[in-house]
C-alpha cells in the first residue's frame, strides 16, 4: 500500500504566506506527482500538538511533518512513544531515532538579500521588519544586516518588530505603519519577515514606490516592480524530499542543516523583479552566494552566537 | 409577567437549555452553509468531546484551566471589579512557577517542588493584579483600563524575559528548558487508565477544590459577605465598616492568584516548559465563563466544561471535516455566550405564555 | 365644573400584588386634591398610571371629560399632565436649563432655543418668586432648590394637571410654605393639582378635597373643610392614631457622648463644621434641627465613623473615639459599632441597606463580625433567629426574610434598619431622618420605639428636618446653621418661629 | 543610530496616520456609552466592517461600495447588540464579549469560505482610497516649517483620515449642542428622568447604537481599505479595547477622548522610532520592552495626573421601569 502522510501546521496556519504555506505547497507537489494524498491539521496550542501527533501516530501514519519550532517538544515526546512512526520537524530540533529535524540557515539567504538591498538602496538606508522578537526572526535580521554591512559598511540599518503577542503576525496595519515610519526616515529597501503583517509592509513599500523584500516563499509576484527580491526558504523542498524518501525507502533520521549550498535558502530572481535587479546586483549577489557555498564567507548564526556581529 | 413568576426548573434548566439549543441551531446553519452535514458534525463533536474517554480527558484538561480563570474573574466581579487582566496574570503566574522550577527542580523532591512552584504561580499572578488593585483603591484609576494595559505590558515583559533570558543555550524555540520530571504534575490517567494518554492531571482536582472553597468563601463567610456588600453597594459597605480599599486590593490579589493558578495546568501539567503566549486566550475565556456561569460555582464548572468540550470536539471535528475550519468553533463559542449569557430571558415570554394557558 | 381627571374602576397588579383595585374617584378642575394612604396603599401606582408610566389592567381614565389611553409620559405631557416624582427626576450633571429643555427642545439645534428658554425661565422665576439660576448644575443644588427646578419644569411646560408625589418629604417648613404659595398661584390660574403626602397638616392647609386609599382601594373622598386630622388618620390606618405619645419624665444620666471643638474642612477648603460643642447624656434624646445641608449630615457621619473630623475631641463614655491619626475612615464604622454607637443613616437606600440583598442579609449589615464562627463562617442559625426576631418585634411586612429588601416599602425598610441598629443594645444611637416618606401608622410605631429606648437609658441623637418630629421626640433641641450650632432649647420652650429664626441664623443663600 | 536621529516630524505624521482607527472606534464607543450601553463589541464591529469592506471592495473593485457595505453590516451588528442589551435587557458586557468572539471566528470562516486564502481577502489593488493632495501642497513644500506642516502633515491622507479629525468637533457639537445629544446624555445619566420628561429611552439608545455602528465601521474600513489593502483575520489587533481605554481616559468627552487616541497614536509612533536607538546612559533598550511604552504611559497618566474619571451613571444598566 501507499505510505500515509500528514502535515501539522503551527498556529500561523496553512495560508500564512510563509513557511506553513510553503510546507503545504511541497506536500501538494508530492501529491500531484505521486497521487499519494496526505492529511493536514492546524494546531492552536502546544498541548494540542501532542494530542494530534499521538492521534496520527495511532492511525499508523508513516511520516508526520511538524512545521514550526513550537512543535519540537511535542514531537520529541510522541516520537519516543511511537518508535515505528517517523517524524520530520521543520525549524526545530527534536531527538529520536525516528525523527529528522530540518533547520534552515536563514542567515545565509538573508545575507544574500542584504547584499542586494545594500546595492539597490539609493538613500543608503535599509530596513528590516520582523513579526515578533524571537531568535528565528533575529536570525533573519542578523544575516540580512551582515550582508548589508559587508557590502557597504556605511549603510544605516533600521529594525522594528511588530509586536510581542501572536497578533504580531496578523497585524498588517502595524506592519505598514512601521514601513512608512522607516521610509520617512529615509529607508528605501525593507525586508519583511513578519507573516501576515509583512504583507502590510510590502503594500506600504509599494505605495511609496520603494523596494521590498519578501520572505519564505517567493513573494515577488505580490508587487512586481516594487519587490527587490525574496529570501526563499525551501520548506516545500524539504517536505517534498522527506515524502519522496519515505516512498523510496531512503529516509534517514538526524539533524539536517539546509543552507545556500544545500539549496535550502536562496534569493529569488524571476520576471517580477527582473526590472529592478541590475546586472551588477545580480553579479555581486551571485558572487556572494558562491563565496558562501565554497566557505569564503561564513555568515554568523545568531541563534548560536547569541549576538549579531553586524 | 416576568421571569420571577416561572417555576424554578424553567428558569434554571429549561431556559438555559433552550438558549444553548438556539445557539447550536444557528451553528448548525453555518455548518450547513459550509457544505457539511450538521447532524453528523454535531455527532462527531459530541463523541470526541464527551463520549470518547480520551476526548473527555482533554475536555476536562482544558476545563481545569478555564475554571481557574473563570474563578479569577468571578471573585473580582463579586466585589464589583471587572478584572480583564486574568490573561496577563496567568502569563505572569506561569513565570512565577517556572522561576521556582528552574531554580529548584534538580534539588527539591516533587512533593516539595510542586507546592513551591504553585506558590510561585499564585504569588506572581497575585502581584501582577495587585498593582491595578492598588491603583484603583488609592488613586481611582479604573481597574478595567489598567488591567487591559497590564495585559499588553505582560505580553511585552514575558516576551523579553523568555526570549532574552529563558531560552536555553543551543535552543531556538522561545521557551524555557523542560523541567525535571519531579516537577510534572501527576496525571489522572494513572488512577483512571481509561482516560488514555491525556494531559488531564491533578490540577483538575485542584480546580474542583477551588470551586468549593470559592462557593463557601463567598456565600458562607463573613469575608464573602463583606465582599459582596462592597460590590453591590460600596456606600453601604462603608457604612457597615467594611474597608473598601482593602477589599479591592485583597480581592485583586486573590483574583490574580487564581489566574496564576490557571497557569499551573498547562505549564506543569502538559508542556512542562514555559512557552511564549501559552495562556492562548484562556484569561479572556475566563471572562466569558464568569459571566455565563453567573459567578456561581456550578455555573462556572458547567461553562468551563462546555468551553473545554467545544475546543476539544471542535478541533477533532475540523480534523475530520476539512470544510469546517477550527475558527468555526470560535464563532460558536461566541454564539453560546451571546445566547446563554446575554439573552437568558429570550424564551421567558414564550414559557410564561405556556404556563398562563395551562393555568386557565 | 367638569372634572379634570376621572378614574373609573382602575385596577393594576404587579405579580402577586394588587396595587390598585377598582379605584374610582374624580378630581375637580381648578382644585387642589389630596391623596393619602399608608405606604404601599397604591397612591404612586395610580399616579403613574395617570402619567402614562404604567398602563392600567382594567378601567378608564377620563381627562377633561374625554376617555384617554396614555401609553407613555410623552403622551401625558401632550395632554397637559405634569408630574413631580417622589424621587427627583433630574439629570444631575446637567444644568437646570438643559433639564427643563429635555424632552421639549423645540428643534434639532439646542442653541437656537437655549437663550430664549433661559430668558423665559428667568421670567418665570421672577413671577413665581422661585430662586433658581437656570445655568446652575443640578448636582450643586440643595434638595429644596431641586424641588423648585421640578416645579419650574412643569410651569415651563405649562402643565394644566400637576401631580406631586410626596413633594414635601425632604423640604423644610419654609420651603414647604413657598411651594404651597406657588401651588395656590397655580390654582388661581385654574390649574388642577394632585398632592400626595404623608403629612396630614399639609392636607388640611392646602387641599380642597382629599381621597384616602388603603390596600389599593379608595376608602373615601371628603371635602377638606369637613374633616380633621384624626378622622383622616383613622380612615387611612383603620384605627385611631396617637399623635402625642406618652413619655417618662426627663431624667438624664451620665454623659455618654462629649463633642468638643469639632471642625471639618472639605477638600475644596470649605469649612463644613465650625467649632461644634455639645454633650448627650444617657436617657435623653437630643435633636439636631436645621435646614438640610447645614452640617447635620457631616456631623452624623463623623460620629458614626464614616468620616474623619478635621480637628476636635470626641469621647464616648469618657474614652476618645479611635479616629485619631487616621487619614480616611476606611473600616472605622465597624469599630465605632463595637464601642456601642449604632447608626440609622439618613439616606436609607444609599447607606443603610444593600438593595440587592435579602432582608435576612441586611439584618446584620454592619454587625457581620458578631455572627462569625470558626474559619470566618457566618453563623446561619443565629442570623436566622436574629432576623426572625427583628421581623416579629417590628412587625416588618411582608414577614419574609428571603425577600429582596428593595421590594419592601420605604417604611418597612426603615423598620428593618431601626430594628437592626437597636438590636445591638448600643450606648448611643444616631438617628437620621427616621421617618422620611413613612406613613403615619409606621411613624407612630417608630417613635414609640425611640422613646422606649430613651427610657431604657440610651443616649439618642436625632437629626430631622421635621419640626413636628423633633417636638414629639426631643428632650433638648440644638439648631444648626452654616456648620455651627446656633442655639439650644429645651422641648418645653419649643417655638417654631424661634427655631426657624435660628435655622436661618447664619445661613446664607 | 544615535539619539539625535529621532525624527520628530516623522513621529507626528505617523501619529496622524495611526489615530483614525482609534478615533472612529472611540467616537463610536462614546455614542454607545454616553447613552448607557457599554460597548465592548467595538473590536468585533471593526473586524466585521473591515472584512465586509474589503470583501465587497475587492469583488466590486469599488472601495466606496465596500465602505457602504461595511457600514450596513456594522450597523446591523450594533442593532443586534442593541436588541440584546436594550430590548432583551441582557448583560451588556456579555453581549459585547460574545460578539467579539463570534465575529472573530465568523470573519475568518467567511473569508476562508469565499476567498480560500487562509482567512484573508485578496489584495484590493486599485480598489483602495486614494490620498488627497491638498491644493498647493507641492508648491509650498519648500517653505520651512509651515511648508512641511501643510504638505507633509496635513496633505496626502485619504478622505477617511480627514473625516476622522473632522469628527472630533462634529461629535462635540452633536453631543453638547443638539437635541439628540441632550437626550443621549440624559438617557445615559438618568434614564428615569429622561423617561419622565417624555423621552423615549429605548429609541434614543437604539439611535446611539446605530451611530456607533456606523462610526465603528469606518474604523474597520480604515484598517482594511486604507492601511492594509486587504483583510486579515483578527486584524483589529486590540484597537477596539484601546479605543475604550481612550474613552475612559477622556472621561467620555469627545475632545479629551480624541486626545487620548492621539496620545496612543503618538506613543505607537514614538515606540517605532525608539527601537534600536542608543540612548545616553541607558544604552539600547530591548525592542520588546519598548513595545510596552504606550501602555505604561497610560497607566502612569491614569494613576498620576487624572482625577477619577466619571462614567455615565446609568452605564451598563438596562432601563427597567421601576426602581
Ligand atoms: N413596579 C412594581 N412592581 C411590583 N410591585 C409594585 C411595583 N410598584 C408598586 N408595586 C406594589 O404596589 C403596591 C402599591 O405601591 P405604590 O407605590 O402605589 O404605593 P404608595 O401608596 O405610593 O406608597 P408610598 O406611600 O410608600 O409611596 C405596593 O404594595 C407595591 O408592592
Ligand atoms: N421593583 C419593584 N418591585 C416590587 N415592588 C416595588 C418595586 N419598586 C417599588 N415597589 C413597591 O412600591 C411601593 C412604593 O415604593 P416607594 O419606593 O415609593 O416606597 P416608599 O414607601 O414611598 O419609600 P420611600 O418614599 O422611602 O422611597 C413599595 O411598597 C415597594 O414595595
Ligand atoms: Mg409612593
Ligand atoms: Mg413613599
Amino acid at each position: 500500500a501507499d505510505p500515509k502522510f500528514a502535515v501539522i501546521y503551527d498556529a500561523g496556519g496553512k495560508f500564512d504566506k510563509s513557511f506553513n504555506q510553503s510546507a503545504s505547497e511541497g506536500a501538494e507537489r508530492f501529491k500531484k506527482e505521486t497521487k499519494i494524498g496526505f492529511m493536514e491539521v492546524q494546531v492552536a496550542s502546544d498541548t494540542q500538538t501532542e494530542q494530534v501527533l499521538r492521534n496520527l501516530a495511532r492511525k499508523k501514519v508513516d511520516l508526520i511533518a511538524a512545521i514550526g519550532f513550537g512543535q519540537a517538544q511535542a514531537v520529541q515526546n510522541v516520537a519516543k512513544e511511537f518508535p515505528a512512526t517517523r517524524f520530520v520537524l521543520i525549524d526545530g530540533v527534536a531527538n529520536g531515532a525516528n525523527v529528522s529535524s530540518v533547520l534552515f540557515k536563514e542567515q545565509e539567504g538573508s545575507y544574500l538579500v542584504g547584499v542586494a538591498a545594500a546595492l539597490a538602496s539609493k538613500s543608503k538606508k535599509v530596513g528590516f521588519i520582523g513579526g515578533m522578537d524571537i531568535p528565528l526572526i533575529r536570525n533573519f535580521s542578523c544575516g540580512y544586516a551582515q550582508g548589508v554591512k559587508a557590502t557597504d559598511s556605511k549603510i544605516e540599518f533600521v529594525q522594528n518588530m511588530v509586536g510581542t503577542t501572536t497578533a504580531a503576525w496578523n497585524d498588517p496595519a502595524k506592519g505598514g505603519e512601521l514601513a512608512r515610519a522607516q521610509m520617512e526616515r529615509g529607508v528605501d529597501v525593507i525586508f519583511a519577515a513578519a507573516g501576515g503583517s509583512g504583507l502590510g509592509t510590502l503594500q506600504a513599500v509599494k505605495e511609496k514606490g520603494k523596494l521590498g523584500i519578501g520572505v519564505d516563499s517567493n513573494q515577488n509576484y505580490l508587487h512586481p516592480g516594487n519587490m527587490l527580491t525574496s529570501m526563499v526558504k525551501r520548506v516545500d523542498q524539504a517536505i517534498y524530499d522527506s515524502f519522496m524518501q519515505i516512498k523510496n525507502g531512503t529516509w534517514k533520521a538526524g539533524v539536517v542543516y539546509k543552507g545556500v549550498k544545500e539549496g535550502g535558502v536562496d534569493w529569488a530572481l524571476d520576471k517580477d523583479n527582473r526590472s529592478v535587479i541590475s546586472a551588477d546586483i545580480e553579479k555581486r549577489v551571485n558572487a556572494a552566494k558562491q563565496d558562501i557555498i565554497n566557505g569564503k564567507i561564513n555568515v554568523v548564526d545568531f541563534r548560536e552566537a547569541k549576538k549579531c556581529p553586524a | 409577567m416576568n421571569q420571577a413568576d416561572l417555576p424554578r426548573w424553567a428558569t434554571s434548566v429549561a431556559m438555559p437549555l433552550l438558549n444553548l439549543l438556539s445557539a447550536l441551531l444557528v451553528a448548525a446553519g453555518v455548518i450547513y452553509l459550509l457544505g457539511e452535514n450538521p447532524a453528523e458534525s454535531m455527532g462527531i463533536l459530541i463523541n470526541s468531546a464527551v463520549l470518547n474517554p480520551e476526548g473527555l480527558g482533554y475536555t476536562l484538561f482544558y476545563a481545569a484551566t478555564f475554571i481557574f480563570t473563570g474563578l479569577s474573574v468571578s471573585v473580582a466581579m463579586q466585589a464589583g471589579l471587572f478584572n480583564i487582566g486574568s490573561e496577563g496574570q496567568m502569563y505572569l503566574g506561569g513565570l512565577g512557577a517556572t522561576l521556582v522550577l528552574l531554580a529548584l527542580d534538580h534539588t527539591l523532591p516533587g512533593w516539595l517542588l510542586i507546592p513551591a512552584a504553585i506558590t510561585g504561580a499564585v504569588l506572581f499572578g497575585g502581584l501582577w493584579a495587585f498593582v491595578p488593585g492598588y491603583l484603583q483603591a488609592k488613586r481611582g484609576s479604573h481597574v478595567v483600563v489598567t488591567t487591559i494595559m497590564f495585559n499588553f505590558i505582560s505580553a511585552s515583559l514575558m516576551n523579553y524575559v523568555i526570549v532574552s533570558h529563558l531560552i536555553p543555550d543551543g535552543e531556538q524555540s522561545p521557551a524555557s528548558r523542560v523541567f525535571a520530571e519531579s516537577a510534572w504534575l501527576p496525571k489522572l490517567n494513572s488512577i483512571l487508565p481509561v482516560l488514555g494518554e491525556t494531559p488531564l492531571n491533578i490540577s483538575f482536582v485542584l480546580a474542583l477544590v477551588a470551586l468549593v472553597i470559592y462557593g463557601v468563601a463567598v456565600w458562607r463567610t463573613s469575608w464573602g459577605y463583606q465582599l459582596r456588600a462592597a460590590g453591590l453597594n460600596p456606600h453601604a459597605a462603608h457604612y457597615a465598616g467594611i474597608s473598601i480599599s482593602k477589599t479591592i486590593i485583597v480581592t485583586m490579589l486573590i483574583s490574580g492568584g487564581l489566574a496564576g493558578l490557571a497557569a499551573v495546568n498547562p505549564v506543569m501539567g502538559s508542556t512542562h516548559y514555559l512557552g511564549l503566549n501559552f495562556p492562548a486566550g484562556a484569561g479572556f475565556i475566563g471572562i466569558a465563563i464568569a459571566l455565563m456561569g453567573r459567578q456561581h460555582p456550578v455555573g462556572i464548572l458547567l461553562s468551563s466544561i462546555l468551553f473545554g468540550a467545544l475546543i476539544q470536539g471542535g478541533f477533532d471535528l475540523s480534523l475530520e471535516k476539512p470544510n469546517i475550519p477550527p475558527e468555526t468553533f470560535i464563532f460558536i463559542q461566541g454564539l453560546i455566550i451571546l445566547f446563554c449569557g446575554a439573552m437568558e430571558n429570550l424564551y421567558a415570554p414564550v414559557l410564561s405564555a405556556m404556563f398562563k394557558r395551562k393555568d386557565k | 365644573m367638569q372634572p379634570a381627571v376621572e378614574f373609573q374602576n382602575i385596577s393594576k397588579r404587579f405579580g402577586a400584588v394588587q396595587a390598585n383595585r377598582d379605584v374610582s374617584f374624580s378630581i375637580a378642575g381648578g382644585s387642589i386634591h389630596g391623596v393619602i394612604g399608608e405606604n404601599g396603599a397604591g397612591k404612586s401606582t395610580l399616579m403613574s398610571i395617570l402619567y402614562g408610566y404604567y398602563q392600567a389592567d382594567e378601567g378608564n381614565l377620563l381627562i377633561n371629560g374625554k376617555a384617554e389611553k396614555i401609553h407613555n409620559s410623552h403622551e401625558a405631557i401632550v395632554l397637559g399632565i405634569g408630574m413631580v416624582h417622589q424621587h427627583f427626576m433630574l439629570v444631575e450633571n446637567m444644568t437646570v436649563l438643559d433639564n427643563v429643555m429635555l424632552g421639549g427642545e423645540g428643534g434639532f439645534r439646542l442653541n437656537a432655543n437655549r437663550k430664549k428658554v433661559e430668558a423665559e425661565l428667568r421670567e418665570i422665576c421672577q413671577r413665581y418668586s422661585l430662586d433658581v439660576d437656570p445655568l446652575d448644575k443640578i448636582e450643586d443644588l440643595s434638595v429644596g432648590v431641586q424641588q423648585r427646578v421640578e416645579i419650574l419644569k412643569q410651569i415651563y411646560r405649562s402643565a394644566n394637571i400637576l401631580i406631586l408625589d410626596e413633594p414635601t418629604a425632604v423640604l423644610t417648613v419654609q420651603e414647604t410654605q413657598s411651594l404651597f404659595d406657588v401651588l395656590r398661584l397655580f390654582k388661581e390660574q385654574g390649574k388642577t393639582i394632585i398632592l400626595i403626602t404623608h403629612k396630614l397638616q399639609e392636607i388640611l392647609d392646602i387641599t380642597d378635597e382629599v381621597t384616602v386609599m388603603r390596600a389599593g382601594t379608595v376608602v373615601g373622598s371628603v371635602h377638606t373643610r369637613d374633616t380633621s386630622k384624626e378622622q383622616l388618620a383613622e380612615m387611612m390606618v383603620g384605627r385611631p392614631i396617637e399623635t402625642q405619645l406618652p413619655r417618662a419624665p426627663y431624667n438624664p444620666g451620665k454623659v455618654v457622648l462629649d463633642v468638643q471643638n469639632l471642625n471639618l474642612i472639605n477638600s475644596q477648603q470649605v469649612s463644613l463644621l465650625k467649632d461644634i460643642n455639645f454633650q448627650i447624656r444617657a436617657g435623653e434624646i437630643v435633636a439636631l434641627a436645621g435646614v438640610s445641608g447645614n452640617g447635620q449630615s457631616e456631623l452624623l457621619e463623623i460620629l458614626s465613623g464614616m468620616r474623619v473630623p478635621g480637628s476636635g475631641q470626641i469621647t464616648l463614655d469618657g474614652a476618645a473615639l479611635p479616629y485619631q491619626g487616621k487619614k480616611d475612615a476606611d473600616g472605622l464604622p465597624a469599630r465605632y459599632r463595637e464601642l456601642g454607637i449604632a447608626h440609622v443613616a439618613e439616606d436609607r437606600l444609599r447607606h443603610a441597606v444593600v438593595k440587592n440583598f435579602s432582608v435576612l442579609m441586611n439584618s446584620f449589615l454592619g454587625y457581620q463580625n458578631k455572627f462569625r464562627k470558626a474559619f470566618g463562617l457566618l453563623d446561619k442559625k443565629a442570623i436566622a433567629e436574629h432576623c426572625d426576631k427583628m421581623i416579629r418585634d417590628f412587625d416588618v411586612r411582608p414577614a419574609d426574610p428571603a425577600l429582596r429588601i428593595a421590594l419592601l416599602s420605604g417604611g418597612n425598610q426603615q423598620k428593618v434598619v431601626m430594628a437592626r441598629e437597636m438590636a445591638a443594645s448600643p450606648k448611643l444611637i444616631l438617628v437620621g431622618q427616621p421617618t422620611r416618606g413613612v406613613d403615619i401608622g409606621t411613624i407612630e410605631s417608630l417613635h414609640a420605639r425611640l422613646l422606649a429606648l430613651r427610657d431604657a437609658g440610651v443616649a439618642i441623637l436625632l437629626v430631622s428636618v421635621e419640626l413636628e418630629e423633633v417636638r414629639a421626640l426631643a428632650d433638648r433641641i440644638l439648631v444648626m446653621s452654616g456648620g455651627c450650632i446656633t442655639g439650644e432649647l429645651k422641648v418645653e420652650e419649643f417655638d417654631a418661629t424661634k427655631i426657624g429664626l435660628l435655622m436661618g441664623g447664619l445661613h446664607k443663600h | 543610530m544615535m539619539f539625535d536621529d529621532f525624527q520628530f516630524a516623522s513621529i507626528l505624521v505617523s501619529t496622524v496616520r495611526n489615530a483614525p482607527v482609534l478615533i472612529f472606534a472611540a467616537m463610536a464607543g462614546l455614542f454607545a456609552e454616553r447613552s448607557g450601553v457599554v460597548d465592548l463589541a467595538l473590536e468585533g464591529k471593526m473586524l466585521a466592517a473591515a472584512f465586509v469592506s474589503a470583501a465587497v471592495g475587492f469583488t466590486t473593485q469599488n472601495p466606496w461600495l465596500g465602505i457602504a457595505a461595511g457600514i450596513a453590516v456594522s450597523a446591523a451588528i450594533a442593532l443586534l447588540q442593541g436588541f440584546v442589551s436594550i430590548t432583551q435587557k441582557g448583560n451588556q458586557l456579555v453581549a459585547g464579549i460574545a460578539l467579539n468572539i463570534a465575529l472573530s471566528g465568523l470573519t475568518f470562516v467567511l473569508a476562508q469560505f469565499f476567498f480560500m486564502q487562509g482567512g484573508r481577502t485578496p489584495d484590493l489593488g486599485a480598489a483602495r482610497l486614494s490620498t488627497i493632495v491638498l491644493p498647493g501642497a507641492e508648491a509650498v513644500a519648500g517653505v520651512p516649517v509651515i511648508g512641511w506642516i501643510y504638505s507633509s502633515l496635513l496633505s496626502g491622507h485619504t478622505i477617511l483620515t480627514y473625516l476622522a479629525f473632522a469628527l472630533i468637533p462634529l461629535v462635540h457639537w452633536v453631543i453638547y449642542h443638539t437635541r439628540f445629544g441632550l437626550r443621549l446624555r440624559a438617557v445615559g445619566e438618568n434614564p428615569h428622568a429622561a423617561d419622565a420628561a417624555g423621552v423615549n429611552v429605548e429609541l434614543t439608545r437604539f439611535m446611539a447604537m446605530l451611530t456607533a455602528g456606523v462610526l465603528c465601521s469606518l474604523s474597520g474600513a480604515y484598517l482594511s481599505i486604507v492601511q492594509s489593502g486587504f483583510f486579515l483575520r483578527d486584524m483589529s489587533a486590540g484597537n477596539g479595547y484601546l479605543a475604550l481605554t481612550a474613552l475612559v481616559f477622556g472621561n467620555w468627552r469627545p475632545v479629551y477622548t480624541a486626545l487620548g487616541c492621539l496620545m496612543f497614536g503618538f506613543f505607537a509612533a514614538l515606540q517605532v522610532q525608539i527601537e534600536g536607538v542608543v540612548f545616553p546612559v541607558i544604552g539600547k533598550v530591548p525592542g520588546s520592552l519598548i513595545q510596552m511604552i504606550p501602555y505604561v504611559v497610560t497607566v502612569v497618566v491614569l494613576a498620576g495626573l487624572m482625577a477619577k474619571s466619571v462614567a455615565p451613571k446609568a452605564i451598563g444598566q438596562p432601563f427597567v421601569k421601576s426602581r
